[in-house]
């Protein structure tokens, strides 16, 4: 029991993302800093643990988590059915729209304007999933292994579009990049969930608990206030 | 009772039988010459006494104990068998004293006094005390044949075989090495030789062993053996090696 | 909040250059002493030692690195060993380490002429005292200049367990990129740090073995 | 942690590992065609007479031998843009696998080439052929002999090394690999089928180039 | 007009000038044995002639055409001058056959039945016209020595170098190799040899040349030379060399 264990030794172990601003990025002292990481030290003062915190990529935040490296993902994760099949998730803690973004001098309006052109998405990423729905054969998709490696490829000229989270495109944009990742279309509202092994019931409550009083009273909001710079949408 | 007896050994390099049933006895104390062709199997046959080529068939015995070809262990077959290589074989990252003392320190497990006095004691019967510190390549091949021989004798072996430890020397330092064996043989050490100097075998050896084609096929006195042959091959090996 | 200087960039790249290094010595020694007993494994006398030795060392240069860091990460755990990044690259570096180092060696054991065997077989040694008085030692001494050149492998080695998000100055060096968008300037540097740890091993391996030829 | 083995979820992924391996094989093919090409050309300039060439090849060669794979695509990659240089990143992985081997085989090959007798050299000039000549059709071919076991090993350990290439998208087996764990949260099985892809691979290519050195250079090496 | 005419050629290796002022002529059809101790320079001489040895001083002129030592391009020097050396040289990749064409093909830019042809004949010159898919490692010395003979003349060099063409031969061997240069002299080729075999030089040449020291010290009709040296080295040389 995940539990049990955090109680016992005081230490609650997170995936959190160090390639994904505004969710968790690298300050100058190369340390994680972001969304998901004072997510994460919240639950941890809440649960009366200390919080270790793992970087992790896109695509293997899961497998750390089946693997037992880590007790938590806090990693902008979206739910979907594959991923329900072999973790559990918690009530949404973060507001996410993900879509497809890039420069004004490419063209795009609708998921069929992608046609022809080059997309760098993360692979095994929400906007990787449910992009791969939608889009013909004809768009060509970059998967890259991290974000590090899709804002890379955007930033360089490698791909002309990049499918990502709003407030990642907006993080970006705040840094003045080379190229800029503006909003073409919208693809999904999906929110963050919290990632948790499967049958870890108790935590799940404890978690889901900790959430649901954050919300109510405020904290989460600053949170949201700080790194996203609105508030907390009603519907979370 | 024979310190060696060698019955009906056999041995093949993939399909050529390179031994094919030898018959042989060493008493304590013999001195035995081993002589034939190129290809007769005179080394085969001495690197299978002490367990460097592994016999198909046949039964070594050594000083009363019986040595059967499936036998893992020759550890104690080795420790009293002792041989010198036509090519020295002598460890070159180790001085001389070194190298006779390197098998007493490891396998003997002897203190370290009584390695060096061994040692130096071994090293002194050869003629080189005084080379104790030398490493081999500060050494003449003569020396270097008799570092190889204090080697073999410091472990005290029962028995001496050299497989022509003479034939990679320059003709000038054959004799030094040559008169460390006849010592050797005057002193009671029992050995068996491989050997093309044929004047030195009449001499010093008790016994003449003839090889041909994988088996003993003429054995006896040297003397008589070289001066009446039995059979043509002895004969015409005779003649041949005189003619030279 | 992310305002990177040159400096900024460069000192966050020399501390991780800490990592790769510790992670280069860690993999060279493991390795070297897994390379030892496999070498061991490899040259006996016992058939059955020396296959698993030629297999083992056939999986490890057979197969990438990488895979073999994902499968020491994300696999072992399945098998209910536990991994941080820190053991699965200590431990895949060190396989593969050890892997090359044995084949390496065999060959510098190999050169060892066959009658330094025979006359220490002669003088009753089994064959462990033998690899340890008479054969390494003469080895040794021509393994020296390849196994300094090969450590430039394992340095090199370091930067893919990136992948698996250790901390080296490869990660590190893309996650400034990321946050500075200089891609250029940060892998030039990454590059001039590997060069500047990988140069001086290459130079004094080739000194080494212009003395060893030279010794001969 | 009882994890129960389930091979055959890696069925319905079979044309992406079939992609990836095809992905694997054209780069290793595509790299060792040019980079032994470069390591002639750069083998040939480093034995040449002229200075500043070979202090120039010589410099490519510490440079690239001296620094990691991964560090050498990267840069490629998302470092050369910043010049305008951009390129797909299957071009990107023949050209880093090009450049890497390249460095590898021109050391390699120099080798072989210095270990050719004085005689042979002489021997063509006095049949009155020009330097290229004789480095073409009597140092090359007998260098090349001798260095093949070297340069087949060079070329196995470029092509294991390619799999970093899916960290740019380039869709070979280890991101055949990666992608399937992504979409199926198998990550043991797809990374053991993946290995044990690569080891045949390794073997595969190991003999083949055996068989091509035998053919193409052991003309006329002594019968033992 | 001689064919070869060499003035005050002059050649140092390093602080060494090992040919001091060598001047000499050979007319077309002569054939010269040049003679001398060893170190005395005669190898360094024959390789200035073709231009592997860059000569300091002194001018070489080959058919009328000169080439002083500034020259790059040897090229239509060595189209004129042929040379066989001590070790063969012959390329291990390419069969007898391919090893006569080789030049052919890519220097004289024959077409490919020409090429053919051309070598066929000159194996079959040097009696090897049934080894022409063999390789070198297949062929005796003697066999190599003469596949070199027939590249070499494949390419019809005005004259022919050759440097102890026969050192390199075991004994029974080299008689193969003299009667097919002693065909060559018959036949008018123009000749010059460094050799050891006196009594070849004494039967096959015409012009016997003597160095000593990196200059020509005697020359003359072989007979002559060798039967009344002039000077106490030839003297000398004869003598050590009829001794042997
Ligand atoms: N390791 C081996 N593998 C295969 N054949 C071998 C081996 N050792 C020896 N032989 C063959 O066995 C035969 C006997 O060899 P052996 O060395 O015993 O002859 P020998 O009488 O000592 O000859 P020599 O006087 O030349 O030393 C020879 O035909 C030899 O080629
Ligand atoms: N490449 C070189 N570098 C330095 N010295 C050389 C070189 N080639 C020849 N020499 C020296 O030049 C001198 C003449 O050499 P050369 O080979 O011409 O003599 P040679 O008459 O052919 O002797 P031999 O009968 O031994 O072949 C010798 O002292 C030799 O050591
Ligand atoms: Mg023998
Ligand atoms: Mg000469």
């Amino acid at each position: 029991d995940a539990l049990e264990r955090i109680t016992k030794e005081k230490v609650l172990r997170v995936a959190v993302p160090q390639d994904f601003p505004p969710f968790g990025s690298v300050g100058t002292d190369m340390k994680p800093v972001g969304y998901d990481i004072d997510t994460a030290t919240l639950l941890a003062k809440e649960m009366g643990a200390k919080v270790e915190l793992v970087p992790v990529t896109s695509a293997n935040r899961v497998p750390y988590l089946t693997t037992g490296k880590v007790d938590l993902i806090i990693s902008s994760l979206g739910k979907n059915a594959e991923r329900e099949k072999v973790i559990d998730f918690s009530a949404a803690y973060a507001p996410f729209y993900n879509g497809v973004f890039g420069p004004d001098s490419v063209k795009a309006e609708t998921v069929a304007d992608l046609d022809g052109k080059t997309v760098g998405v993360t692979r095994g990423s929400v906007e990787d999933i449910e992009l791969s729905k939608v889009i013909s054969d004809k768009v060509n998709v970059r998967r890259y292994e991290d974000n590090n490696g899709t804002i890379s490829a955007f930033l360089s000229g490698q791909v002309e579009l990049v499918a990502t989270g709003n407030v990642v495109a907006a993080a970006i944009l705040e840094r003045k990049p080379p190229r800029l990742p503006n909003l073409k279309f919208l693809v999904k509202n999906s929110p963050c969930f919290i990632g948790l092994g499967k049958d870890e019931g108790p935590l799940l409550e404890k978690v889901n608990a900790i959430l649901a009083k954050a919300k109510t009273d405020g904290s989460l909001a600053a949170i949201a206030e700080k790194w996203l710079h609105a508030p907390l949408p009603k519907d979370l | 009772m024979p310190l060696v007896k060698l019955s009906n050994i056999r041995k093949s390099f993939g399909p050529v039988e390179v031994l094919k049933g030898v018959d042989m006895t060493v008493d304590e104390g013999q001195v035995v010459a081993m002589i034939g062709r190129s290809g007769s199997g005179k080394s085969t046959l001495l690197r299978s006494i002490n367990g460097l080529e592994r016999i198909d068939d046949g039964v070594i015995e050594v000083d009363g104990e019986c040595v059967d070809p499936s036998q893992i262990d020759l550890r104690a077959l080795r420790l009293k068998v002792g041989m010198v290589f036509q090519q020295f074989n002598l460890f070159p990252h180790l001085s001389a004293g070194e190298n006779v003392m390197l098998a007493l320190k490891v396998v003997k497990k002897m203190g370290k006094p009584e390695t060096r006095a061994a040692a130096e004691q071994a090293l002194a019967k050869v003629g080189l005390g005084h080379k104790f510190d030398a490493y081999p390549s500060q050494l003449s091949g003569g020396q270097q044949q008799r570092v190889a021989i204090a080697r073999s004798l410091a472990m005290a072996p029962k028995v001496l075989l050299c497989d022509e430890i003479t034939s990679a020397l320059d003709p000038e330092l054959v004799n030094e090495v040559l008169s460390v064996v006849r010592k050797l043989a005057e002193e009671g050490m029992t050995l068996i030789l491989v050997t093309h100097e044929m004047r030195f075998a009449r001499e010093v050896c008790d016994q003449l062993v003839f090889m041909h084609g994988g088996r003993i096929i003429e054995q006896g006195a040297p003397a008589e053996l070289f001066d009446r042959p039995s059979t043509p091959e002895l004969a015409q090996f005779v003649g041949m090696v005189e003619a030279r | 909040m992310l305002e990177f200087s040159l400096w900024d960039i460069l000192s966050n790249l020399l501390l991780a250059a800490r990592w790769t290094v510790a992670l280069s010595v860690i993999a060279f020694v493991a390795g070297g002493v897994a390379g030892l007993l496999v070498l061991f494994a490899r040259v006996a006398p016992v058939p059955p030692l020396q296959g698993a030795a030629k297999l083992y060392i056939e999986l490890f240069q057979g197969t990438p690195l990488l895979m073999q860091l994902f499968i020491a990460f994300f696999a072992l755990p399945l098998a209910g060993i536990e991994t941080s990044p820190w053991t699965s690259a200590a431990v895949a570096l060190t396989l593969f380490t050890s892997a090359y180092l044995a084949e390496i060696w065999r060959g510098c054991v190999e050169a060892v002429p066959k009658g330094q065997w025979e006359a220490s077989s002669s003088l009753a040694m089994n064959f462990g005292e033998q690899m340890r008085w008479v054969v390494l030692p003469q080895a040794l001494r021509i393994a020296v200049p390849p196994t300094v050149g090969f450590s430039v492998q394992v340095v090199k080695g370091t930067a893919v367990t990136s992948i698996i998000g250790f901390a080296e100055v490869t990660k590190v060096g893309t996650a400034i990129t990321n946050a500075t968008f200089q891609p250029f300037l940060v892998y030039g540097l990454v590059g001039l740090i590997y060069f500047a740890l990988c140069y001086p091993l290459s130079l004094s391996a080739k000194a080494l073995e212009r003395k060893l030829h030279a010794a001969r | 942690m009882a994890y129960t083995f389930d091979f055959s979820s890696l069925w319905d992924y079979a044309p992406v590992l079939v992609h990836g391996v095809a992905t694997t094989v054209g780069l290793t093919v595509a790299g060792t065609v040019l980079g032994v090409g470069i390591g002639i050309a750069g083998a040939a300039a480093r034995s040449s007479g002229n200075r500043p060439l070979r202090i120039a090849v010589g410099a490519y060669v510490e440079l690239i031998r001296n620094t990691p794979f991964l560090v050498q695509l990267f840069f490629i990659f998302f470092g050369l843009p910043s010049l305008g240089i951009r390129m797909p990143e299957w071009a990107a992985a023949i050209l880093a696998m090009v450049i890497n081997l390249g460095a590898y085989s021109t050391e390699i090959i120099r080798a072989g080439i210095d270990a050719t007798p004085k005689g042979q050299v002489e021997a063509g000039a006095s049949l009155g052929m020009t330097g290229p000549q004789i480095f073409r059709y009597i140092i090359l071919g007998p260098a090349m002999g001798k260095i093949w076991p070297a340069l087949s090993s060079q070329i196995v350990i470029v092509m294991l090394g390619s799999s970093v290439c899916s960290q740019i998208a380039t869709e070979e087996l280890s991101f055949a690999a990666n992608f399937i764990q992504s979409r199926n949260f198998r990550p043991f099985e797809a990374y053991f089928l993946a290995t044990a892809l690569y080891l045949a691979l390794a073997v595969g290519v190991r003999w083949l180039l055996a068989r091509m050195g035998h053919r193409m250079f052991m003309k006329g090496a002594a019968r033992a």
